[in-house]
């Protein structure tokens, strides 16, 4: 069992709403929280996203970046009591359904569509299908890697992809290039949060306030001093322009309240609902899974859904409150 | 004008002299044997006469045309090793000189002319002694029988001039005189010139109408350092290496022909060595 | 007696070999057991009973969506990959690896050229392969034909140069032109210790098949090992890794048998 | 005169080797203008100025924030990992060697388990390599280790065999203990063979080193190539793939220098 | 008992008998000449001798005690090739059995006893004739020097037994007949037991005090097939293989002893065969 711990892990992997994490580690944010809290924290780089969250889900990290759905699939359905301690951001246009010449999203059907298998992107496609009456079976889907999604894109025989930005701008660069459906469009449910092993979080609660009172000074410099922006544009391989543009279809809680005010509104559940669906469907929550009830969600209100006795993932608004209430 | 001319021929590689200076008529018909020390060239010359390199200086006359400067099916070759192909079988070694000659674009003979074919390889076999090994692989059998091989695959194109590399240099003593034998009747049979490399000066002897050494031209102690021994002391250039050259040419007398040798011949001695290079 | 000159018997023989097997088992049974009892829902190192079961869903069980049984359909897929890409790359590197060992003209104009490209990370320049070949079956085969051909071509050139220059002679003093000698002396002779070099060439084809497969695929082995990475099933993964292991053993072993039988003279040609 | 006859001299031979790069150059040039007619925001094939410019950014001017020349620190980066696991590999490889190749006993325990364990594809085992040797440095020189050092103990095991019986028998008439044997007799004679076997392994661990940084680093030609690919930025992915091939091959050139300097005995032992 | 002792040793690999009944009793100080033809097994006896192999049946014992199954420092050997070690120079392949002796752990002398050993090994390269040459690698030597080398270096840890294996087959006829008076000379001057094998009968009755001959016992033509050629047709079961033994053993009179031989010494003829075998 985790005991209390003076060292701690933190992953995270290259995305627009991630990027604070590695200015802040660069730039002695975290070592100052740490410092603080009388602990250490060792911010660890990912390129591979998948990468990142199986070595939390296998132990090896204390905390990751992860989206809603992923944390869902991969730890919590892994067995890993999971914790969202900061809710960093949706996306709100960062995923995008894109074709080739003109179309929209009825039109996918009987297409190929390229998109990374049971990502995000996968749900996106769900939701865009849900929209127009269409399901998974009327197209067919070809896993594709997010990093060479750009380049498959310039060859003929693909004509349909879902993928997230930087991608998704890379792609529009081409003048042939039409978005017909993007995550502005179903708006707070695909969500960019922190996450941490529940067990942890429970014997070393100064591990949370931490993260917390890192990314909340981190929101502030981003938002305040250029250099910051442009060091996260230059880590992201871009410039502040792109950077920018990336941010601009990120609905960041750079305020602490905000973030909980999502995290303790309604729109979580719904999501939470829609999500543990889709991942049924998938085979995702597990291979005892009997129903998408199969993995508990505990909520800040305390109300739960699905599984009592079975609660993997823990929506936590603590953290957030105390750094909005300026108790950290 | 008729035989292999050699005219004031130099080879050397780089600075390195290799043979010097030879000049050599051989007659048609001949067997000429090239004895001497190891390095000394012998390997060069034979490689001159194959067109597989040029002379430095001095040309190579063959009935009085310059040498065709690449190997080709007027001149057959028989090496120390590696001369069959391991691939094909005793019959198809022997063969493969008449799918050439017959068939440039595949190389193979099909129907009646494969029986053809076939036919005087395995007459060519049974005249070496190998009838009954013909489907057999050449790493299947033993030393003495592949240089029998590779010469019955030499002499299905009907070679003008046969030239052998120390062909029985591997060889142990008694296989080697059972093959002398077979050589001296090659020789009687046909309309064939042989130029042979030897390091055994017995064998020279016995087989050769004429033998031919090869030295470099100053005289050095065996085993010593090799070219650094003519940079002599005082002199104020360097004196320039000195290449192998004919030092010595028998004419083997009585000149022998036809009639196997008997296999226990004792090695003949040179009852009539002259001293003078034939183009002298 | 000097420890080199203790040699095991047949049966020690067998009886020694499998003893780091048999540790492998051990310790991945240990690792397994102790994480397991932290976790009874640790992915990394499933128990041997979960690895049964993956084994049963994905071999022996119809998928319920397409009635395929998953893992056959996925060796289908990628060993059709594999094995068009190896033969694709054969017959290139035995045309341009005879080109080059026999023809001087040839090897001064390719040999750098080969030396130079077979260095280059065939994976980093993927767009740019996309963009020629597509992003169906022929990329795949494509990169794996471009990891292997290069180390190929310069293997069977260097196999070409060590023939003995005696026969290339022989062949000339027997007529032959410089078609017939590639054709009827170097060709044969090639072919067996091409078969050598396309064994080295077996465990750099799979990476790249897997690369291929992680990139852009519906079916296959690396697909499969990917799609799963997604939740870390490594119950689907240990399988399916020992599963290619086994493959890419016996394509070996196939290999060399194919080398035994189809060329009876090599294995003496080779000793002596 | 026969093709096969034909040889260029010096000049010509230089000439002729210039011809496929020229070639290569030409088709990329076509090929790229062809594309930026047709949208001059092209990424794919971009044009040599805009290539000169991001090697200019990358390679000669300052990052801002950390005062680096970037393509210089991911070169340092990624050589620190890629010799290191090289130097790594060598010794295990040349240890297990020369025991399995030198000890009937150890042959038979661990030679059948090398052979198939060079056959399992690393890439595959990728998450229970992080979970056991973390994501530092360790882990990325482990990957390439593992993919390098198995080849290479096989390959090893093959040249101590290798080494003629004779000087075995000899050695142990000069009283020679095993332990002697090994170090005095195999392991001088086997080291210039495994710089051989070395250069062979060096296309490999830029395989494995890239694919190691693509997964989890900060820095590194192999990280830099992954996270501009994003953005499709092939002028930065092209200069950096070039300069890795540069690097691969004077790594190969540079070890041919060692032996050749540090064995002066080689050179003439392998030609008799 | 003195000397070397075979007793009805055979030698089978699985089915194949190599070597049938050898009774054998070599006394000390001998110089033992093995002939035979090819593939006869005489590589296989000097195995057994040096314990590289083990009889299937019967004994070998050196002064009355069973040999040692290993190869050790009490028997020298010298092989046609790859005798010496190609990455020592020349002093240091002559030094380092001494090495071997001194150094258990790092096989290296230092300091005094590396001196010692050094001046050891060039008085024994002085006497084979190689002073000069010491700090060259074996590469650089001709063949003939080669085999000099090996000479010293089994020399140095003065063994009792020299076991030589072809040891100038490679060699040219003019260098082999320098060694020749060398090894003379160093079984002379040496408490020494000298076995050679070689394929050249002269050298065999020019070295040897006692020349064996070792022959299949069925003779069946060279070149045959040869094993097949055993199982003869009308018996119900296969006639076992037969495998080589001894068929001829002479003691050369009168017994060479000392004096260098003269380099053009024509090959002595045996004065007194005896077809008996030591221990019939
Ligand atoms: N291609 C070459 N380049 C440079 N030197 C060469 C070349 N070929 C042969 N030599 C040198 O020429 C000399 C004569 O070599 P060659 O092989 O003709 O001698 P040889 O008389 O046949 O010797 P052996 O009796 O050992 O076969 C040798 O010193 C050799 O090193
Ligand atoms: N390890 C082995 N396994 C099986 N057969 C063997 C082995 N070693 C030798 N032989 C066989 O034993 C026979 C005798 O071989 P050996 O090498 O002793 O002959 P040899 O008289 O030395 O011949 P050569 O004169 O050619 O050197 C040969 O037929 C050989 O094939
Ligand atoms: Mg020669
Ligand atoms: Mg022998």
């Amino acid at each position: 069992h985790a005991a209390e711990k003076k060292d701690f892990k933190v992953a995270w992997s290259i995305y627009v709403g991630w990027m604070p994490w590695g200015y802040a580690a660069d730039s002695g944010i975290v070592k100052k929280w740490a410092d603080k809290y009388g602990i250490n924290i060792e911010v660890k780089q990912f390129n591979d996203y998948v990468e990142s969250i199986n070595q939390y889900t296998a132990g090896a990290f204390d905390a990751v970046s992860v989206t809603n759905m992923d944390a869902l699939s991969i730890p919590a359905a892994g067995g890993v009591d999971t914790t969202s301690v900061i809710i960093g951001d949706f996306s709100n246009g960062n995923d995008a359904i894109i074709v080739k010449g003109k179309g929209d999203v009825a039109s996918l059907k009987g297409q190929s569509v390229n998109l990374v298998e049971y990502s995000v992107s996968h749900y996106l496609l769900a939701r865009a299908l849900e929209s127009v009456k269409l399901e998974e079976k009327d197209l067919k889907v070809v896993n594709t890697s997010d990093a060479d999604m750009a380049a498959a894109f310039k060859t003929p025989d693909v004509t349909a992809v879902v993928t997230w930005k930087p991608i998704v701008s890379t792609i529009l660069e081409s003048p042939d290039a039409t978005k017909i459906f993007d995550s502005s469009q179903i708006p707070g449910e695909i969500i960019d949060m922190m996450v941490a092993n529940t067990e942890v979080l429970k014997d070393n609660p100064k591990f949370g306030q931490a993260l917390a009172g890192i990314w909340y000074e981190t929101m502030v410099a981003l938002e305040k001093d250029p250099a910051a922006k442009e060091a996260m544009a230059k880590a992201s391989g871009t410039d502040v322009k792109g950077f920018d543009e990336q941010l601009a279809t990120t609905k960041m809680f750079a305020a602490a309240k905000d973030a909980v005010a999502f995290a303790t509104g309604p729109d979580v559940k719904t999501t939470t609902e829609r999500v543990s669906k889709f991942l049924f469907e998938k085979a995702l929550l597990g291979k005892d899974a009997k129903s998408p009830e199969a993995i508990g969600v505990a909520f800040p209100d305390g109300s739960i859904f699905g599984d009592k006795d079975n609660v993997k993932l823990r929506y936590d608004a603590t953290y957030m409150q105390a750094a909005a209430d300026g108790k950290l | 004008m008729k035989g292999i001319v050699f005219d004031k021929v130099w080879k050397e590689y780089g600075d390195h002299v290799v043979l010097e200076q030879i000049n050599l008529e051989i007659a048609p018909r001949a067997f000429v044997a090239l004895v001497g020390p190891s390095g000394c060239g012998k390997t060069t010359f034979l490689r001159m006469l194959l067109g597989e390199d040029t002379p430095t200086r001095g040309a190579i006359l063959v009935d009085g045309r310059p040498l065709k400067p690449e190997p080709d099916s007027d001149r057959g070759v028989v090496f120390q090793r590696y001369s069959v192909f391991p691939h094909l079988t005793v019959v198809q070694n022997v063969m493969v000189g008449r799918e050439f000659e017959k068939s440039r674009l595949l190389g193979r003979l099909f129907g009646q002319s494969r029986k053809a074919a076939h036919d005087e390889a395995m007459q060519l076999l049974s005249a070496v002694g190998l009838e009954g090994h013909e489907n057999k692989y050449p790493a299947s059998l033993s030393g003495g029988m592949q240089q029998r091989l590779a010469l019955a695959q030499a002499l299905n194109r009907r070679p003008k001039i046969l030239l052998l590399d120390e062909p029985f240099g591997a060889l142990d003593p008694g296989i080697r005189s059972d093959i002398h034998v077979l050589i001296r009747r090659i020789w009687n049979e046909n309309d064939l010139t042989v130029v042979m490399v030897t390091h055994d000066l017995s064998e020279a002897f016995r087989l050769g109408t004429r033998v031919i050494a090869f030295e470099r031209q100053r005289n050095r102690p065996e085993e010593q350092e090799r070219y650094g021994a003519t940079l002599t002391g005082d002199l104020p250039t360097p004196a320039p290496p000195l290449g192998a050259t004919i030092t010595r040419d028998f004419d083997v007398w009585p000149p022998k022909i036809a009639s196997p040798l008997p296999n226990a011949e004792p090695a003949p001695q040179p009852t009539n060595g002259k001293n003078d290079s034939a183009l002298h | 007696m000097r420890a080199i000159n203790i040699k095991p018997n047949r049966g020690w023989h067998v009886l020694l070999a499998c003893i780091p097997f048999l540790l492998v088992l051990v310790a991945y049974a240990i690792g397994s057991s102790l994480r397991l009892a932290e976790n009874p829902n640790d992915k990394l190192l499933p128990g041997f009973g979960a690895i049964a079961e993956a084994v049963k869903q994905y071999a022996f069980t119809e998928d319920a969506r397409t009635g395929l049984y998953l893992m056959w359909s996925d060796t289908v897929a990628s060993l059709a990959r594999l094995l068009s890409a190896l033969a694709i790359s054969a017959v290139i590197a035995l045309f341009f690896g005879i080109f080059i060992g026999m023809l001087p003209l040839a090897r001064s104009t390719f040999g750098p050229f080969f030396a130079v490209a077979s260095m280059v990370p065939p994976l980093a320049l993927l767009p740019i392969l996309f963009i020629v070949m597509g992003l169906g079956e022929a990329s795949k085969i494509a990169l794996i034909v471009i990891g292997t051909a290069l180390k190929l071509i310069r293997d069977i050139a260097l196999r070409v140069q060590e023939i003995p220059r005696e026969q290339i002679i022989k062949a000339q003093t027997l007529g032959a032109s410089t078609w017939q000698i590639a054709t009827r002396v170097i060709t044969p002779q090639v072919l067996p210790r091409m078969l050598d070099a396309l064994r080295l060439e077996i465990g750099p084809a799979w990476l790249f098949l897997i690369a291929a497969e992680a990139i852009a695929a519906d079916s296959g082995l690396g697909y499969r090992i990917f799609l799963v990475r997604r939740y870390l099933s490594m119950d689907v993964i240990i399988p399916y890794v020992i599963w290619i292991t086994i493959l890419a053993f016996v394509m070996d072993m196939a290999l060399r048998w194919v080398q035994g039988r189809a060329f009876p003279w090599f294995a003496g040609a080779r000793a002596s």
